[in-house]
């Protein structure tokens, strides 16, 4: 009995992948199942090959499996596309007459079905009636979701979409019964509660819940989603969302909205990140908050623009000429994205420093079941003071904060100046008054270092090794580590990874080997180690063909551990 | 006579003798005092360069950020309290050459500012490259052989981009100035004032005098509202047109756009997210 | 059919089918065919987007560089080796959005190149976004309660700037497009071809319909000379003209105006520094 | 008696100190003596306080020195700003009444000799005339170098001039005979066939050795004097210099003149290059050759944007998105400007990745005499080749360089992308092509690796001690050493900062104690030997108030050391 089924689901962009994979995995989460889904995609809008791959289970899952149980391909060229992913067992599932490929095809009659039930365009929803009948789902709640989902469209529409449903389901059912086919994935009754959140979704509400209430962006892949979000509820929240001419005027924007009082926050990609360099330097010498989301992709210049990467932590970690201190957040669950995000508003605006979320386009793409955010745990701190007459907006002070003021409220006058300046915020060339307020800046690092995001320790305790990751490599490490079934070896996630924690401390030291888990091909965070950690690590396993670590490949590099 | 509310009394203002900057700090302080502008209502918002140092010198909320960045800053500005006057005051190199994005994008986002220039036709603080709006011929240590690029004309561009308030005005005339920027302040939606300044030190070509004599008023005759024939009076031949060139009073301010906006107009740092709302939104994802 | 020399042969082309984009690029290989061109003589220079994957599809020299930064990149390869043909070519997004500065700025240093603009008036790549040439109204996942900003006019603003050639076609109507594209390529300056093409998957708006119901062509009694006419007729409300709608004849290339090409074009991979003049220069600092 | 002999020249800007200095520094060095000079100044036109600090020695100087031997203050305000550089045996030159100081004041009746010659606008010809006195420089090489200063003038100007020197010669000399003064510095006739260069200026010019014709850049204090001296000498040279709208069009342009065969620099300060990281991974991705003149000062923001500050090792060392390859030198002579930015264009030409000559204002607007630059030793490396119609611009080689095509040489086409691409250089979306490019890239590493600018040792082989500078610390480090007369201590100047030379090894290993001595606030330098070197700094010595290290403060910090 398999209670952890991996579906892929294959076809060119435009083929409606996308949508099988929307009703499936919410239809298969209120049946009681655990679900996990996420998507690889080249850079076009239609053609190419683009694969869904959607776990269902037993219990939560939150990482991608390389081997494939069910493949549906809607075009042949996936199977060359997803060929090192099949095995023997790997079942693959579709219309064989228009497939003809020369492997066995289990037949299940997905464009007859759509015909049958009024026409070519419900193939869609006969693949989910399908795949939904295989795996058992409720039958009732799929039909409720499908009402649901397409609401708005003629009443014919919406009943021959559930007549391809019932249809479909039948002949999945049926390939079950034929015996051609066998899963009984036991629910869990809890699902039905948990919510469906992807990264990019995570990431803009925790925003929300932190406050954000302005977003100036230029549309870049992977981020652009965190935009999009934001803007579709500008309405709902108040937020200023405004697609800026340029990365340059975005960061900008966002610099000056802090300053005006606004919580704002800028979203982009490594390219687009490398041109806001100067407007980051800016938020260090104004001392404004300012929050950044960077969703990596790889590398360098254009790269591979729909993959992922983890290759441009040393961008956010150096970007901005000068020095000034800075915080980096990497959510490795959903979770953390929607905390951390919230969290960067607060950090920002008490430390008055730029504050990076750092992601990448496998955390933006996926998802899976996670329990309602808890809002309570969230508050709005704005650390704003009303100012009188005598307002100094760079007023030196033990901790490096200076109270900051916002034009309009109070009688005070708001200075903000990119010049090295004196405590009024006026240029100054005074060389005393330049120490004192480079020190007053740097000094900050001091009030950061004291509330860090602690790490994360997964395994045992009492470890010899330790696997050491950031971001999104998470949860396939802790699902890799796990099957690798080692006893000695512990995984440490790093959820902030500047500046590093001093939490840290301890588990490097205990390490008789530490290895560094990394999407990039230089071992970026295992620099950061060295520099800030004072542990070299020895050994690295690192991946940088632009997708993700799959947890079969991590349970395979982790069992060669000597 | 009364000290005017935006004036910082005894500084040390580091423009040299003799520049075009001081006319155009004291004319600008004068029009706000005269509008009953109060110093904590103005945001003065900057970029880098000689002009760019104005808001120092200028009793008034500012920002003074990068330069060729003051209008997304101002523009967020007015957006996150839109409240505030603020007025974007800079020199021709920030606005025009390093800027010049943000020009063309800021004009189509009309937000309700104040644009000022100060055009000095060449690079002051950096010691007199030329700048885009620098004239054919004129020779600095970059420009060895003479400006041949095509000067920029901020005019047309600005009534090219359908810009909703397009002026022009001249330092050494304060009055007309003062004049000018007042409606500018009072329009809304985007408004350029390109102010000719006159910089001693590193432009010899355009000085006070040249730009006296370089220059004519449009009179009570001249009709703002067309087109066509602001296009025209701005890219004639010869002497350069001032006064009020063209206005666009059909567009919205940006602002007003602003869905945040539609029920109220508290500024963004005086509010909360809706807490409720999102437990809803986020209980849609089941 | 004789094979089209810049043809690629049977390649993948990562374009929608019935995207308006095939249309230029074959109308781009039959000029420059019919122009006698050869592929070793041409430089295409794009940047990011659907159109700016042109290159790939054109048997040429080619530089696919940064999202909105061909204007530069082509200023540069024409300046190095002033021999070369060259041809910058990109999406409206990548042009008026993120590389505006460049357009403007182009404008005036007047480089010998061809300004070949797909524009869709939307962001096709990044899925749909407003592009600044997005028409009033235009619904996206980012305006999603439609696009406000004033839509880009990039023949006004490229008459404003005295552009030396300025000219908007259709890829609807091939025949007429590949005419203005050989004006285009033929003349001594910079050639600004703003080209409408419908996009199918995310602008549902303007359509190759739309385009052809609303588009009409200037005839052999328009003048293109004349830049006040040309303002009139590339703002005037209704339809969008089409042809060769603005030319300056007077303007020097800037190429031209590069000492370095005072004696000879060879082009700069050829050249080696003087040491005799460089040790002669040496020697004055004693 | 005195043969080292240090005078400050301070006025506020517009006063014409520059004038006294130029032709004074250039007299006496025609006079047999060795000079150094650099100059410190405000962001502003006019006004302000301005000084230059001049050294006149028996033997070659190179480093600015903190004590003042003679102060000659055009305005009363400088006494103020050079306070805590003056000794009791500072001696104060200048007309007396006009600065009527509250302290002794040398008089030097300028004024007055300038009015005897002709007028007020003598003054800085008279004050030459005066120091030319004191320092007893050659009278007859003072009249005809100022005749060659004011060639073009009328002659009556000329001749007035001349005169004001005369009588200012005239009148230093009886300051002397009177007894008032006394410095008589050995001549050294070697002088004369020396030649005064600044950073600036030998940076240009290692540029044109090194083949450079083209150069866009966008002006920014303390970068712009690379672009005013090529841009002056364009027509000599042929060198094709445009002013960039912005650094984003500069960098790109620079990175599109290689492509097309053109040896392209781009010059620029801390804000610039901030903008300009997209367009350096551009080259990192496109491997065409790039060269960046970095001249820092103190940031973050605009900072104090006419001062001096080793501030962005870091974001040279991180710009750009995504991993690639780069080379950073940072010459700490003015010899090794020259030869350096040379060897950039060769570095770059050869390996195809982007190469930074990282200076500073302090570099920028020094000189001191050294010996006429060697042109045979340059060679004009352009590792350019003639292409066929199979050519293929990402061909894999064993070293990772792809030979280099340009458009038109050739019957080859020349592939330039930004996306991750083949060999041919055309899109892909195969991971397999991906990794190859990725090792390609980043193998190019190892054949920079084995041709490295070693470090530079000065003092004693069997040090205890290692001082450990970079970039424009070397000069004053050196002499900072040899006054503080230790003879355990040793110094490692590093004219190449990354790769981080593997010469340097042992030096770090030998050394019981690693002191890095940096014009920033964070030792970034020290991180870089933490992570390349291995070894740990046991101390910094640091300055970043934005004025360059002094000898006397590093002999004192040297001295300290335990
Ligand atoms: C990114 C960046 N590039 C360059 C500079 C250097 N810079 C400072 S001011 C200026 C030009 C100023 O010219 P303009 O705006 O006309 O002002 P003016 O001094 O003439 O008033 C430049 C190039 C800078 N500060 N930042
Ligand atoms: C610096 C940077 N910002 C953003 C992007 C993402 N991006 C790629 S193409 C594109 C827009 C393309 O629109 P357009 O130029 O109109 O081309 P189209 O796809 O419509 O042909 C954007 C925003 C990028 N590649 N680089
Ligand atoms: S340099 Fe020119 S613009 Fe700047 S203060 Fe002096 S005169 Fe004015
Ligand atoms: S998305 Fe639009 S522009 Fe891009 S290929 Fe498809 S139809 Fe063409
Ligand atoms: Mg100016
Ligand atoms: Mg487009």
């Amino acid at each position: 009995m398999i209670n952890d089924v991996t579906i892929v689901l294959g076809g060119q962009a435009g083929q409606g992948i996308q949508t099988i994979e929307f009703i499936l995995a919410r239809v298969l989460k209120r049946s009681g199942y655990h679900v996990f889904s996420t998507k690889e995609y080249m850079s076009r809008i239609r053609g190419g090959q683009n694969t869904i791959t959607l776990r269902a289970a037993d219990r939560p899952v939150s990482a991608l499996t390389r081997h494939i149980d069910i493949l549906l391909p809607l075009d042949p060229g996936i199977l060359e596309h997803v060929a090192d992913r099949m095995t023997v067992d790997t079942v693959i599932l579709g219309d064989a007459e228009a497939l003809s490929l020369d492997r066995a095809v289990l037949d299940a009659p997905i464009s007859r079905i759509a015909r049958e039930a009024g026409g070519k365009i419900y193939e869609s929803t006969a693949a989910v009636g399908v795949l939904a009948g295989i795996l058992e789902a409720d039958q009732t709640i799929l039909r409720d979701y499908l009402r649901v989902y397409f609401r708005g469209k003629k009443p014919k529409v919406i009943d021959q979409n559930c007549a391809a449903a019932d249809l479909g389901y039948a002949a999945g059912r049926k390939l079950c019964e034929d015996g051609s086919l066998s899963y009984s994935i036991a629910r869990d009754e809890k699902t039905a509660d948990r919510i469906l959140v992807n990264g990019a979704e995570a990431v803009a509400l925790g925003a929300i819940a932190g406050g954000c209430n302005f977003i100036s962006s230029y549309p870049m892949s992977p981020s652009t989603g965190v935009l999009t979000f934001l803007a579709s509820h500008d309405d709902t929240f108040d937020i200023v969302a405004e697609q800026a001419e340029d990365e340059i005027a975005a960061v900008n924007m966002a610099v000056a909205a802090w300053y005006a009082g606004a919580r704002a926050m800028a979203t982009t990609s490594g390219g687009g990140l490398a041109l806001m360099g100067e407007g980051i330097s800016l938020a260090g010498v104004l001392e404004t908050p300012l929050v950044i989301h960077l969703a990596q992709r790889p590398g360098p210049g254009t790269g591979l623009p729909t993959r992922t990467e983890q290759g441009d932590l040393e961008l956010a970690l150096y970007a901005g000429h000068g020095e000034f201190p800075r915080v980096i957040y990497a959510p490795g669950t959903i979770e953390e994205a929607f905390l951390l995000s919230a969290r960067a508003f607060n950090t920002a605006a008490r430390c008055q420093v730029p504050v990076f979320v750092l992601t990448d386009q496998y955390t933006m793409d996926t998802y899976y079941d996670i329990p309602e955010f808890e809002l309570e745990a969230i508050s709005v701190e704005k650390h704003i003071v009303e100012t009188n007459a005598g307002y100094q907006r760079y007023r030196l002070t033990e901790d490096g904060v200076s109270p900051r003021g916002v034009p309009g409220y109070g009688s005070g006058l708001i200075a903000a100046d990119s010049d090295e300046h004196d405590e009024d915020g006026h240029i100054t060339e005074s060389m005393t008054v330049r120490n004192a307020q480079v020190d007053k800046r740097l000094g900050k690092m001091e009030l950061i270092m004291k509330d860090p995001v602690p790490p994360v320790l997964t395994g045992p305790e009492d470890f010899r090794v330790l696997l050491v990751g950031w971001g999104s490599t998470c949860q396939p490490i802790r699902e890799g580590l796990e099957r690798s079934g080692r006893t000695d070896t512990a995984h440490l996630h790093f959820p902030q990874v500047y500046p590093l924690p001093h939490q840290a401390q301890g588990y490097l030291e205990q390490a008789e080997k530490v290895i560094v888990v990394e999407n990039n091909a230089t071992a970026q965070f295992g620099k950061l180690l060295i520099l800030h950690g004072g542990r070299e690590p020895d050994g690295a396993i690192l991946k940088y063909d632009g997708l993700p670590f799959t947890v079969e490949e991590l349970a395979d590099a982790i069992t060669e551990i000597d | 006579m009364e000290k005017n509310r935006f004036d910082m009394g005894d500084i040390d203002i580091a423009w040299c003798p003799g520049c075009g900057n001081f006319r155009i700090l004291q004319t600008v302080q004068e029009t706000l005092e005269k509008m009953g502008k109060a110093p904590e209502e103005v945001v003065f918002v900057s970029g880098i360069g000689q002009a760019a140092k104005t808001p120092h010198y200028m009793k008034s909320h500012f920002f003074n950020g990068l330069h060729g960045r003051a209008l997304p800053a101002a523009t967020a500005i007015k957006a996150a309290n839109p409240g505030l006057t603020v007025i974007a005051e800079s020199g021709d190199g920030d606005m025009y050459g390093e800027g010049g994005n943000h020009l063309i994008h800021t004009m189509r986002r009309n937000p309700n500012i104040t644009n000022i220039v100060h055009n000095n036709m060449v690079y002051g603080l950096t010691k007199g490259q030329a700048s885009p709006t620098s004239r054919l011929g004129m020779v600095t240590p970059v420009q060895v052989h003479g400006v041949f690029e095509e000067p920029f004309n901020p005019m047309a561009m600005a009534i090219a981009m359908n810009a909703s308030f397009v002026a022009r005005a001249f330092s050494g005339h304060p009055e007309q100035t003062g004049e000018i920027i007042r409606q500018a302040i009072e329009h809304k939606g985007y408004a350029l004032v390109d102010v000719f300044q006159p910089c001693v030190s590193f432009n010899k070509m355009n000085t006070l005098k040249w730009f006296a004599d370089n220059t004519w008023y449009v009179d009570g005759s001249y009709n703002p509202t067309d087109r066509a024939e602001a296009f025209k009076t701005v890219t004639a031949e010869g002497k350069f047109a001032l006064g009020v060139l063209y206005v666009n009073e059909r567009r919205i301010p940006f602002e007003e756009n602003l869905p945040a906006y539609k029920r109220s107009n508290t500024p963004l740092y005086m509010r909360s997210p809706d807490r409720e709302k999102l437990a809803e939104l986020i209980a849609t994802r089941k």
